[in-house]
């Protein structure tokens, strides 16, 4: 990627996010991706003035991680869109779908993390 | 409001807009992508579009010189049409016409003799091995 | 005397629910351009009513997924008889280019029986309007209802099996 | 005719003092049943007798004690009581109203009145009578509907000692003060017994001994006792300008001065007071803490009468009178600020309060009308209001009772649950605003009789409309599906028979309005040369009452309104083929078919719950009620001026 | 008080999609809005891993009906430099066109939308008939009315000839003339303005920090526009992004008609810059497969639209992810819809140009 | 006799003079829209087919309420046709109201609940301006008898201007015509589905629709009512009132009811009492 890339951890992201706000930086979305079997890349996208910025979070995909919808309060889409295709568990997330916000009980599997049954599915 | 009663005033004395289909058929712009057709014989069986296909609706037989394609669900961009070597596959200009029933078109033609066993190869394998995922890293 | 006139009304007052189950739009907007003047459907007496239990007409764009195959269900049984069903564009008729994504069931006749299907990506609103005339040569089939319809009661016990993720 | 009176008047104050002896339920409900049994007949009687009684005959005396006499002494012992009670209760309001009386009361007795021409205390005229009819039958059935009211309303308290003996006895009492206030032709005697209807309504109020019970029973008492100090100067007043206190004499006074004008707008206020009208209304509403047969007994079928039969008593005296008008703007104006209220309100009981001031605003305003056609109209609202909202108070009641809320959102489908009390109920809200029920054609009568005076007729139509909203809601929310088998409502005996009863005699005695009409309102102008000299109507053929403004056919709109209705419940029956599905829900309804659940976020299963509009913020108490009081305020004030200038109507 | 739960969709006729509100009202005013999707959730990411990354084009075009040709641009723009791919300046400007055409459609098919939802429906029916003369264009030149499919990556496919260029001038000047004749319907009609202005004011601050975009965002004062970035052939041309300050459905209103009329100058200057341009290629060739990771942006007609794209070298992308500007939109929509009326809820609803198949995918 | 032909005659042409002029409402408002527009007939395709479907109810009450519905319009229709009362014919028309209110509120669905507390907001609304359009005829006349107006020497028109104005305001919400069409519209795109007929279907729907055409009937007969000197110059009032609701539909968007409540009374109270007034001085 041609824009800055800023790697942050589970336990400083929710500061970092923070200190982005308060500079004035614009949240533009979440991107999920898998690096591997077990470990997720969250993108975090921020702009300011037409400048973009990205924070990556990579962490093991079946640890919880801390919820940003405190910071930014629209990242509950995303962050709820990641638990559904990821199943990946954000903590202290509102509002929580619960992994109901695309997916229907018929779906047994996680959609990105092929050959994962949705074992720990919540209702 | 007044405006708008102009407006409207003005369509209660001018010819309505309405198109009278299907009383009258308006004449299609050239290109307009309408249905999928094939000269069957102009097909050489190469498997391009089946391979294109983003849909993934054509279904291409070498061996036997079947040509398949889904109606239902060709998506009508003409990406097989673009990329087909002998221009057998072409878009007619009208749509296609509504079904009570699913069927495929269905062609067959004369598979062309020599190279054949290679082009059959990946007309045979090439669907199939798309659906192999899982992303590495 | 009276079947007929009331066939021919039947015939000539098609009400139409449409229901967007997961279309991408393009049909939506040209279902919904049917409506505007260049096009006109209420010429042959259709009105689009958004409410099933004032529809004859069942007009379903888009793919079946898991969650909107319930609605469509739910939709199409709180239909009175005589109805019939046009699936519209290539996804409500096989799930079109998203066939194989985890959330598409497939086409509209997973869920309910279609009687008129209509090709396109989108289908343009021509292409619509003779599906619906189509339908409407359907509607005329349809018994009414003192012979007790094919339809039956509006309960339909889907052909196949709308089973799980692909 | 002597012993009808008796019966009319001083049986229900024996019968009431026995009552209170007797602890034995059985024992108290059979002599509730009989007191109730012998009034309803007396009254009938009465009436079979002539429309038009003096009775002269009376004896004067009893055991040797003058009954004037004896009447004073009451009256000073019941003063007395009061001024105790606003003691006890701490209000500086009741101590004072009550004690002014007090002493008015002596003064004048003491040293103004002076012993005049002789004529008998007690009079009935049809007005009269058709009140009599009123508080001795529909009272005794609201009584006898208080049996098993009562008796359900204890278990639910679990009292250890069972108050009922004290309650009816304030019940029975009242009924024959009524009646007494209804026939008394002495001023004095009036005054009595409108006390005595005051401190029933007190004694019912906080009957249930509970704060908030206190609290509104205080309020009501120190409002109606400010409506007795009016009457009272009233009456010393009138006294003062007449020397009589002969009630006929003051009617027909003839083209009232200034000063006797003031005197009966006095008694006008006094009639406003006891009608709850605004800024009294407070009260009334407040009585809606008592037990539901208080309710329809004295806050709707007939106490708050008195206050509009007080007015309507007096109105021909004004006739054509600046007084006249301005209380015609008042009560027009109570029937629109009420039934705008009224709209803002869900508890059952407090739609119903709120509609009865309204109501009574419009007989008001007829009174303030005075012309025959008003005249009628006001006098046939009396007696179908009467009925139609003693009727619904029992309908709360029981569905109170039933369902443990007289809230209306938690009357929503009633008739799934208690069939037969939500059709009932239905009548009974529809009688109050659709034709071709009684309320109706003395609306209709109202507003061309008050087609010439365009700022009543617009508050009247304005009002009217304010009224089907919070009626058509409430009865069409009442309605739902009953499931096949479900098991039917049972209802006390009396409780089911005094419902069906009122709801018949709501519908018969609709249809028999010509009759009414014909028989008892138009012989009761005769004695009102003051007002205009036309009949408003004539009772055309096939109960057409028909005037010179407009027609109303009663008995074709009757039959074809009930043929209609008939002919659609047979075409309800005989959807035999009809597919019952679930409501619509955007295609996401879930459970069973009139659940009305859906599928919401998550997954999670929502019911979609319904609410009326109360509109809080254009009808609600809070935002109302302060300007509509200030409003009512002037309006009375700017009728009392006008009243004592003496000048022609505007 | 009384509440009253409406189910509000999935199936509702003011919805043109189905997504589900449930809403809390009383007195009609609503209290609470919450929100259920995936009533249109295909899943199609997932779709580029079964796909290769030029089938890919078609897929991400059908993610929307309405903007799919400015979805496949910004597709295409991400792997183009991901792979170093230097498109031909023609194809840029065609593009660019195509970009411009779609946005008028799809700003008319909002206005025609918005003015139903407050049921004017007669300015609807205006509104749309007008709309029919892009759709032309559209098919005229790229052979479908909606869904165009021109865009390949290294270009585009459809080559616009100059008989049809002069004829699209015409077609503008048209269009310019029928526009202003509804404009003053459109945007000082006292019906019209008294059910839009003042409703669902989104603060210039709130605006910012719930993250709204394109004309959500512009509506509320914020001049951030995606084609100043100058990506495809935009970086040529003269515009200015249309910014109201007042951050109300009538503001948002303003500026998509406001973006209607700066298309037509858009599409002239194009035309110019054709008109100009020699080279006659359409396409660059492509060699090689998509690796390393992207970040791309472009301006859809909802506004500002973000792909993240991740490949390893092989035909198939490890990740397509769209950030779609109604995706940005909702919490927006749901900030602004307590405390308004429930007859205000569709103005509101369709206020932010919902694409609700864009936001689920 | 005549009174009892002509009765009769309403009877059986209201709901044909109805259906047409729904039909003719249908195709003029096509062509302000530059559409085509369905046959003139077409309303009556809709009602026989809607009679010939399957019926669907929530529960019986709904069906009740539309049959009482049906009956108390038809039935204001004959009092017009006989000369009635005004202030009675009126009120046979507020029965039916009534139950076409309970009837959505009778069905546990809030989109028909919501229909019935804006229909109740409605009647709150043109009722009081009805009767004040009435009370003005009586001033005029000196009788609330239809049979009175007939026998007035000059069209009331000519009289009572301002109020013929709020007759259409009743006119216009009674029809259900923008800006007034919020507790059902005949546009699918609303907010409330169809607000209080949502949950009627069918035959149900087809008996409301045909109490609607005798309504619509009734309202403007009360129209003619204003120039009831001369045919043509009913015909004409008539013709330009009707074509007047279509120019407004057309030209205006759907408003609220809080809106409503607001413009409606205060502009039709200023307008009937202006009217009012001058004919007591």
């Amino acid at each position: 990627m041609k824009e800055p890339v800023i790697d942050v951890t589970p336990a400083a992201v929710g500061n970092e996010v923070r200190q982005m706000k308060d500079a004035g930086w614009r949240l533009v979305g979440l991107s999920g991706a898998m690096v591997d079997d077990e470990q997720i890349d969250i993108l975090y996208h921020f702009d300011k003035d037409l400048t973009l910025s990205h924070f990556r979070l990579r962490a093991p995909r079946t640890a919880p991680l801390p919820s940003i919808s405190a910071v930014y309060s629209a990242a509950f889409l995303g962050e709820n869109e990641l638990q559904d295709l990821f199943a990946v568990r954000f903590e202290n997330l509102v509002p929580d779908f619960k992994r109901t916000l695309y997916l229907e009980e018929e779906i047994t599997t996680i959609p990105f993390a092929t050959n994962v049954k949705a074992a720990e599915k919540k209702t | 409001m007044f405006r708008m009663t102009l407006n409207v005033l003005r369509n209660l004395f001018t010819p309505k807009a309405t198109r009278l289909y299907p009383a009258r058929v308006r004449e299609p712009f050239a290109g307009y992508r309408g249905q999928l057709e094939i000269h069957i014989e102009d097909c050489i069986f190469c498997g391009l579009c089946a391979r294109k296909c983003p849909a993934l609706c054509i279904a291409v037989d070498i061996k036997t010189g079947k040509w398949e394609c889904d109606p239902f669900a060709c998506v009508y961009c003409g990406i097989c049409a673009d990329h087909c070597p002998t221009d057998a596959l072409f878009f007619a200009d009208r749509h296609r016409a509504p079904a009570e029933k699913h069927s495929l078109m269905s062609y067959t033609g004369q598979p062309p003799k020599k190279k054949e066993k290679s082009v059959a190869a990946t007309a045979g394998s090439e669907a199939p091995a798309n659906r192999k995922s899982a992303p590495a890293d | 005397m009276f079947d007929a006139l009331v066939t021919r009304a039947r015939v000539k007052s098609p009400w139409v629910l449409h229901f967007d189950c997961g279309s991408c739009n393009g049909c939506d907007i040209e279902t919904l351009a049917c409506l505007t003047p260049m096009y006109d459907i209420e010429r042959f007496g259709m009105i689009n009513v958004g409410n099933p239990k004032h529809a004859d007409v069942l007009l379903v764009t888009g793919t079946v997924n898991h969650r909107n195959k319930k609605v469509l269900q739910a939709l199409y049984e709180e239909m009175p008889d005589p109805k019939v069903v046009i699936a519209i564009g290539a996804c409500g008729l096989s799930g079109g280019v998203f066939r194989d994504a985890y959330n598409v069931v497939g086409g509209v006749d997973r869920v309910i029986p279609v009687d008129v299907y209509v090709p396109g990506c989108p289908a343009r609103p021509e292409a619509i309007i003779d599906g619906v005339v189509a339908a409407l040569g359907k509607l005329r089939q349809k018994a009414v209802p003192t012979a007790a319809g094919a339809g039956g009661n509006g309960r339909f016990h889907p052909r196949m099996k709308a089973t799980g993720s692909s | 005719m002597s012993n009808l009176v008796l019966l009319l008047v001083v049986l229900p104050f024996v019968a009431a003092a026995a009552i209170y002896g007797l602890r034995a339920a059985a024992l108290r409900s059979g002599l509730v049943m009989l007191t109730g049994g012998v009034l309803a007949v007396a009254s009938v009687v009465l009436l079979a007798r002539g429309l038009e009684h003096d009775f002269t005959g009376l004896p004067t005396a009893v055991l040797g004690v003058a009954w004037d006499t004896l009447i004073t002494v009451a009256d000073f012992a019941l003063l007395g009581v009061i001024l105790l009670w606003g003691l006890r209760r701490k209000s500086a309001l009741v101590v004072l109203f009550t004690a002014a009386q007090l002493v008015l009361l002596a003064i004048f007795e003491r040293f103004v009145l002076e012993p005049g021409p002789a004529f008998a205390p007690l009079y009935a005229d049809s007005l009269s009578l058709i009140l009599v009819l009123i508080i001795s039958i529909v009272g005794s059935i609201i009584c006898i509907y208080g049996l098993p009211y009562m008796r359900i309303h204890e278990e639910h308290l679990a009292l250890r000692r069972s108050r009922q003996p004290e309650f009816f006895f304030y019940m029975i009492l009242f009924l024959g003060a009524m009646n007494g206030l209804v026939l008394a032709r002495n001023l004095l005697w009036f005054y009595f017994f409108f006390e005595v209807t005051t401190f029933c309504s007190f004694m019912l109020i906080q009957h249930d001994r509970t704060e908030e019970a206190i609290r509104n029973a205080t309020r009501a008492l120190w409002m109606n006792s400010l409506g007795g100090l009016a009457f009272l100067l009233g009456v010393v007043i009138a006294y003062g300008e007449l020397g009589t206190i002969d009630m006929l004499a003051v009617v027909q006074s003839g083209s009232p001065t200034g000063v006797l004008l003031g005197a009966l707008g006095l008694l006008a206020v006094a009639g406003f007071t006891k009608a709850a009208q605004l800024p009294f209304q407070s009260w009334l509403l407040g009585a809606m803490v008592a037990p539901t047969p208080v309710s329809a007994l004295l806050h709707s079928s007939t106490m708050v009468k008195a206050g509009v039969y007080v007015v309507l008593r007096f109105a021909p005296a004004f006739a054509g009178t600046a007084l006249s008008t301005g209380l015609a703007l008042c009560g027009g104006f109570t029937f629109l600020a009420c039934a705008a209220l009224a709209i803002g309100q869900s508890n059952g009981k407090r739609i119903l309060a709120y509609s009865t001031v309204s109501n009574l605003g419009l007989i008001l305003a007829c009174a303030g009308i005075n012309t025959k056609a008003a005249f009628t109209a006001a006098v046939l609202l009396i007696v179908f209001h009467a009925l139609s909202k003693g009727l619904l108070f029992l309908c709360v009641g029981s569905i109170e009772q039933e369902i443990g809320s007289r809230n209306v959102e938690d009357m929503r489908g009633l008739f799934h649950r208690m069939p037969r009390t939500a059709v009932i109920t239905i009548t009974g809200i529809l009688s109050m605003l659709l034709p071709p029920f009684g309320v109706l054609v003395s609306k209709w009568l109202a507003i061309q009789a008050a087609a010439e005076n365009i700022v009543v007729v617009t508050l009247v139509a304005l009002g009217s409309a304010l009224t089907v909203v919070y009626w058509a809601r409430w009865a069409g929310l009442l309605m739902g599906s009953r499931k096949a088998g479900a098991p039917w409502e049972s209802q006390p005996l009396l409780t089911r028979g005094a419902l069906a009863v009122l709801c018949g005699a709501v519908v018969v005695l609709s249809l028999l309005t010509p009759v009414v009409y014909g028989e008892l309102i138009l012989p009761m102008f005769a004695a009102m040369p003051a007002l205009d000299a036309a009949a408003p109507l004539e009772v055309g053929a096939g109960g057409v009452l028909g005037g010179p403004m407009g027609a109303f056919a009663v008995y074709p709109v009757f039959v074809v309104l009930v043929v209609g209705l008939l002919a659609a419940v047979l075409f309800m029956r005989r959807t035999g083929r009809t597919r019952y599905t679930h409501p619509y829900l955007s295609g996401i309804h879930v459970g069973e078919r009139d659940a009305g659940v859906f599928r919401g976020p998550m997954n999670l299963p929502v019911t979609a719950e319904l609410g009326n509009y109360y509109l809080a913020t254009i009808f609600g108490e809070a935002r109302l009620t302060r300007s509509a009081n200030l409003a009512a305020i002037v309006l009375i004030l700017l009728m009392m001026g006008l009243a004592m200038k003496g000048g022609v109507p505007s | 008080m009384a509440r009253t739960v409406i189910p509000f969709g999935p199936q509702h006729p003011v919805l043109p999609e189905p997504i589900h509100l449930k809403l809390v009202v009383e007195d009609e005013i609503v209290q609470e809005a919450i929100p259920a999707l995936g009533y249109v959730h295909r899943g199609l990411e997932m779709l580029a891993q079964k796909r290769d990354f030029h089938q890919m084009v078609q897929v991400v075009e059908r993610i929307c009906g309405i903007c799919s040709m400015i979805h496949s641009l910004c597709y295409c723009q991400g792997i183009e430099e991901m792979m170093g791919i230097e498109v031909p300046r023609r194809a840029r400007l065609l593009r660019t066109l195509w970009s411009e055409l779609h946005r008028s459609h799809s700003h008319l098919l909002w206005l025609g939308l918005f003015a139903d939802s407050f049921g004017f429906e007669s300015l609807f029916m205006q509104l749309w008939r007008i709309r029919e003369r892009i759709l032309d264009l559209n098919e005229a030149t790229a052979g479908n009315r909606v869904i165009v499919s021109v865009n390949v990556i290294g270009g585009v496919r459809a080559e616009i000839s100059e008989e049809q260029q002069r004829w699209i001038l015409g077609e503008m000047a048209g269009f310019e003339r029928d526009m202003n004749r509804i404009r003053s319907t459109l945007l000082e009609d006292y019906t019209v303005k008294s059910r839009t202005v003042g409703k669902g004011v989104l603060t210039r601050e709130m605006a910012y920090e719930l993250g709204a975009a394109g004309p959500v965002l512009r509506g509320s004062g914020i001049a951030q526009d995606m084609r100043q970035l100058g990506y495809a052939a935009y970086g040529d041309l003269d515009f200015e992004p249309v910014v109201e300050a007042a951050g109300d459905a009538y503001a948002r209103c303003k500026v998509r008609f406001g973006e209607v009329m700066q298309s037509i100058r858009l599409v002239r200057q194009i035309l110019g810059e054709l008109a100009k341009e020699t080279d006659p290629a359409l396409a660059a060739k492509v060699k090689g497969r998509p690796e390393g990771e992207v970040v791309c942006r472009v301006e859809q007609p909802r506004g500002e639209c973000l792909y993240y794209l991740k490949g390893s070298g092989k035909p198939q992308l490890d990740r397509v992810r769209v950030r779609t500007p109604t995706f940005a939109n909702v919490p927006p929509l749901l900030a602004m819809l307590p405390g308004v009326e429930l007859a205000d809820v569709p103005v509101l609803v369709l206020s932010i140009d919902p694409c609700i198949s864009c936001t689920e995918r | 006799m005549k009174i009892a032909l002509l009765t009769l005659a309403g009877l059986v042409l209201a709901p044909l003079a109805g259906g047409l002029l729904a039909g003719v409402d249908r195709k003029v408002t096509a062509w302000l829209q530059s559409r085509k527009g369905p046959p003139i007939i077409q309303p009556f395709y809709d009602l026989i087919k809607l009679f010939a479907k399957e019926k669907l109810a929530v529960n019986p009450w709904q069906v009740l309420c539309a049959w009482v519905y049906l009956m108390a319009a038809v039935f204001s229709v004959v009092l017009f046709f006989n000369q009635a009362d005004l202030l009675l014919l009126f009120f046979v028309q507020a029965v039916g109201a009534v139950f076409l209110v309970m009837g959505a509120l009778s069905v546990p669905s809030p989109y028909s609940q919501v229909g019935a507390q804006r229909e109740l907001l409605q009647v709150l609304t043109y009722e009081p301006l009805l009767m004040l359009v009435f009370v003005g005829i009586y001033q005029v006349t000196g009788s609330f008898r239809i049979s009175s107006v007939l026998d007035h020497p000059r069209p009331l028109l000519l009289e009572l201007p301002l109020l013929y104005l709020v007759l259409t305001y009743a006119l216009t919400i009674k029809l259900r015509k923008s800006p007034f069409d919020f507790s059902t519209s005949h546009h699918a795109h609303q907010e409330l589905v169809r607000g209080v007929l949502t949950e009627y279907s069918g035959p149900f729907l087809g008996l409301v629709e045909l109490a609607h055409w005798y309504e619509t009937v009734l309202i403007l007969g009360l129209c003619a009512l204003f120039w009831a000197t001369s045919v043509p110059g009913m015909a004409i009032l008539l013709g330009a009132t009707y074509f007047l609701e279509l120019l407004v539909d057309n030209t205006m968007a759907r408003m609220t009811w809080r809106w409503m409540l607001r413009y409606v009374w205060t502009v039709g109270l200023v307008l009937a009492f202006t009217n009012l007034l001058w004919l007591h001085l």
